[in-house]
């Protein structure tokens, strides 16, 4: 049947750790989403088996950066630089760094406001 | 000799249709290392929920990729179906299946015939987009798309097909599955085929898993794992054994593809004769407010569609997180240290759908 | 004498003709053999002159030069060969006009055909060896190099020189470029380097470089009638049949690569070739 | 009589499509649609092609190569913009990354609607390509014929 899932709330201090622990129990990363709010919620996945659980945490508009999970999972370098180039959230000691080149767009940061956003969002669509 | 050139590969190249630009370190004809660019197709279509009601954009979410557009459309509908706690009728979660099961199957037609010209072999590539058309009829006859279907709708499907439709659909699916199982002899058997893929692009079980690989490159490398074995749609009533090899290389990748072929053609017969009578749409009332993962199995692996909305017509979030996607950094790891002969092959291999990844 | 000049004239003029008949037939079967209809016969002629009408641009000065090179060497191979002239000679103007074509290709900047060139290359070493025990063989069962000479004998070569048949069928798909050995440059541009060596060329070039293969294909067809000059009926049918399992042979295999295309040849060439060059070598020392 | 219509020569991109356009341009190709019954070969090499098909809007991104390839076409040349993408940027247009369809880049001769262009379609926008590339090559004559 179709997995419960599992959302877990952490801080972003805490998030290497979690990762590392995923990692050592043999858990695959399925996926990075990020969310723009009146905060950005990073939303990491992971799946072993039939489970699918995520980590969550947020970050401040202004400036936001996070660690880079890429020691743990190299694959993530493909998220995170994505992330960085849509949202503009600077992860710390991504091992391959794109340096703003992965996705060329002629808006910059095209995804760190929201039009959408209940509170506070300019609709101007 | 012996100096290293780079040789670009890519955007517009012949073996590869898409737009993706690789930066090839050649030494003599070995690849020493490979740099990725993308961006090329970036279209930004998330950001369309923003502009796009929510019924709306189920058309949009066909558009993210126009190969397996179907799925992403049903997976869209799901996912907010789930946050809307819509129960779709039983008839239209069949024919969802149907319609998935015809997207595999004409999707790795597409890439067998995409592969053979890699390697050269024309006349295979005609043969594998003969039968190809085949499914597209199906296709068209049910949904009256070729390529996209726009079938999808938040609560079932936008039309019924009749019952004799169906049968008679199954008829030719299964001349089309007769045609092929001769197709598949020579992907098996053939010897240039066997010298152009055994040991070509390995990939070993472990690094497949850690680097994120999915669908059948996962299942190429040994993992036993199918994201159809959750029982979304009508699944659950269905027997899915995953297909395994685990040769780990280009050969087990394109087997498991062409086993899956035959699979998609047997669940087609068997959707085609067990459909239920009943309706095929439930309209939706109120807003979506809430979030969901959807995780649905595609032809080129496992695909997430994130939805989040806030109680308004517009979601908040649209995000999709595709097969190609998480099979780049597997792909970079295969292409270290092959040769340049190869470089096409092994890109195929991971059955790349740049617009997908890119959106 | 004047014969000899009538047939390499002929040659010279016809040539083209026939191989560009020869490319459109060869067209329409593969298409059949590929569930298709295809193109009209004269689809080549077509080909070539609206390239004539093109545009030519890329190339550099030094690359028409080449190109032109390339043609001239190769009707001189060929002429030589219908006229009747030492196959030595043949074989060394062909190999030439293929190194003008390799020249050409390394005049252009482009990462492509350079690689195109050296797959050339290594497919000229490919194929080289089994030309010069073709020469040898022939030399050896008729006691000259001569075309005339060796067409004129009563045996035909077939009889003794059947490894050495098989190893230059085997070689035509080289020289024919056509898969398993499309490497440097094929047909249908579906490959890691895009045209290879022929990427860089377009327009008048181009039509050059096409015109200069339909001279190489006859030429190439002739040796083959060479083993049976006796029966000219049997050797054109020997010739069709040989071109067809070409075309079959194109149609049912992958693309190899040039390891394999080295070591398959050189195989060859050693086994089917050399084997029967001592055969013979020895059966004809002891009864002349 | 030019033999520019016997023999057009194409070279397709993926702009930035959805894919849907590109695999019917593909399917064209093969034994049901069979355009080589019309001389056409897709090249794959513009510099031997004839006529460019694009697919799919142009970007940021997109945008040099898309020029790059054009230029590297000789004359007389025909660009053939395929599906509702290319032509106008269809489905996408509101996309911040959308610059618009591919006239927005290079001059564009054909256009072929559809979302996906269906081959029948896509044949028909080559046979009018065909057309205006024997205009161009007497335009050409003309000119050169003045000079």
């Amino acid at each position: 049947m179709i997995p419960e899932q599992v959302i877990h709330d952490i801080e972003p201090a805490a998030l290497r750790e979690r990762t590392a622990a995923y990692r050592r129990d043999g858990w695959r990363l399925v996926q990075i989403c990020s969310t723009t709010l009146d905060v950005f919620e990073l939303s990491y996945s992971f799946t072993r088996d039939d489970r699918f659980e995520h980590l969550r945490l947020r970050l401040p508009l202004e400036g936001a950066q996070v660690d880079s999970i890429t020691e743990e999972y190299f694959g993530a370098f493909a998220y995170e630089n994505e992330i960085h180039d849509l949202f503009g959230i600077r992860f710390d000691g991504l091992k391959l760094d794109y340096l703003g080149n992965f996705f060329k767009t002629s808006v910059s940061k095209p995804f760190a406001t929201s039009m959408c956003v209940v509170t506070g969002g300019k609709n101007n669509g | 000799m012996g100096e290293r050139t780079v040789i670009p590969f890519g955007p517009q190249h012949p073996v590869l249709p898409e737009p993706i630009h690789i930066d090839l370190v050649v030494e003599d004809e070995h690849v020493v290392e490979a740099i990725p660019s993308f961006g090329f197709i970036h279209r930004g279509l998330e950001k369309l929920v923003e502009k796009k009601d929510f019924h709306e954009f189920t058309y949009v979410a066909e558009r993210v990729c126009g190969i397996c557009s179907y799925i992403h459309g049903m997976g869209y509908c799901q996912a907010v179906e789930t946050v809307m706690n819509i129960q779709i009728p039983p008839r239209a979660k069949w024919l969802r299946t149907f319609w998935c099961e015809l997207s595999r199957a004409h999707s790795h037609l597409l890439w067998a015939g995409l592969l053979a010209d890699a390697f050269g072999f024309e006349n295979l590539f005609m043969q594998c987009w003969r039968i190809r058309e085949t499914v597209l009829d199906v296709i068209e006859e049910t949904t009256g798309g070729r390529v996209i279907f726009g079938s999808a709708k938040i609560g079932g499907v936008r039309r019924d097909v009749d019952n004799d439709t169906l049968k008679r659909c199954a008829v030719k699916i299964a001349s089309a599955a007769a045609e092929f199982e001769e197709l598949k002899k020579v992907f098996r058997d053939d010897y240039s085929v066997k010298q152009r893929l055994c040991g070509i692009g390995m990939l070993s079980r472990d690094d497949a898993w850690t680097l994120g690989a999915v669908g059948p490159t996962l299942r190429g490398s040994g993992v036993r794992t199918d994201t159809r074995l959750e029982g979304y749609a009508a699944y659950n009533e269905l027997k899915i054994e995953p297909i395994v090899e685990t040769a780990c290389d280009s050969y087990a990748r394109c087997m498991v593809r062409m086993h899956e072929v035959t699979q998609s053609f047997d669940l087609i017969q068997e959707i085609a004769a067990r459909t239920p009578e009943g309706p095929v749409f439930e309209k939706p009332s109120g807003y979506p407010n809430g979030e969901y993962f959807a995780r649905l199995e595609q032809p080129r692996g496992e695909v997430i569609y994130y939805v989040k909305g806030n109680g308004t017509k517009n979601l908040s979030r649209f995000r999709v997180r595709t097969p190609t996607f998480a099979n780049i950094p597997p792909l970079l790891h295969m292409l270290q240290g092959c040769e340049l002969a190869d470089v096409g092959l092994i890109v195929l291999t991971i059955d790349p759908c740049i617009s997908c990844a890119e959106r | 004498m004047t014969r000899n000049f009538l047939a390499g004239f002929a040659y010279l003029l016809l040539a083209p003709v026939i191989g560009a008949l020869l490319a459109g037939v060869d067209r329409r079967i593969t298409a059949r053999m590929q569930g298709r209809r295809g193109p009209p016969i004269l689809q080549p002629v077509y080909d070539l002159l609206k390239l004539m009408h093109k545009e030519s641009i890329g190339a550099r000065r030094t690359g028409h030069f080449f190109v032109l090179g390339h043609l001239v060497f190769m009707m001189a191979a060929g002429f030589e060969f219908f006229f009747g002239g030492d196959l030595l000679i043949v074989i060394f103007a062909f190999a030439l006009s293929s190194i003008f074509l390799v020249l050409g290709a390394y005049a252009a900047h482009s990462p492509f055909s350079h690689i195109g060139a050296e797959r050339e290359l290594l497919q000229m070493m490919a194929a080289e060896p089994i030309l010069l025990l073709t020469a040898m063989g022939f030399y050896i069962a008729n006691g000259s190099f001569r075309v005339e000479e060796i067409s004129a004998s009563p045996v035909p070569a077939l009889l003794w020189l059947p490894g050495i048949f098989a190893a230059l069928a085997f070689i035509l798909t080289i020289k024919l470029r056509k898969s398993p050995f499309d490497l440097a440059t094929s047909h249908h541009a579906h490959q890691e380097i895009v045209k290879g060596l022929t990427t860089e060329f377009s327009g008048l070039s181009l039509a050059i470089i096409e015109v200069t293969h339909w001279y190489e294909t006859i030429m190439l067809l002739g040796i083959f009638y060479l083993f049976l000059a006796p029966y000219p009926a049997a050797a054109v049918l020997l010739v069709a049949v040989v071109y067809l399992l070409e075309i079959l042979l194109d149609n049912t295999s992958a693309r190899m690569k040039w390891q394999w295309a080295m070591k398959s040849s050189w195989t060859t060439a050693s086994l089917l070739g050399a084997i029967n060059l001592i055969v013979v070598y020895y059966w004809l020392g002891v009864q002349p | 009589m030019s033999f520019l219509k016997r023999s057009p020569w194409i070279v397709h991109y993926d702009g930035a499509s959805c894919n849907g356009c590109d695999i019917e341009v593909l399917a064209c190709l093969t034994p049901r649609y069979d355009v080589e019954r019309f001389g056409v070969v897709n090249t794959g090499n513009p510099k031997h092609a004839d006529i460019l098909l694009i697919t799919g809007y142009i970007n940021e991104q997109s945008q040099p190569v898309v020029k790059a390839i054009y230029e590297q076409m000789p004359e007389p040349r025909v660009v053939v913009a395929v599906g509702i993408c290319a032509t106008s940027g269809g489905i996408f247009r509101e996309c911040y990354n959308t610059k618009g369809g591919v006239d927005s880049t290079i001059p564009v001769d054909v256009y072929v609607p559809g979302c996906a262009a269906r081959p029948e379609s896509i044949i028909d926008g080559v046979v009018k390509a065909i057309a205006v590339l024997e205009e161009k090559h007497l335009a050409m004559k003309k000119a050169r014929a003045a000079s």
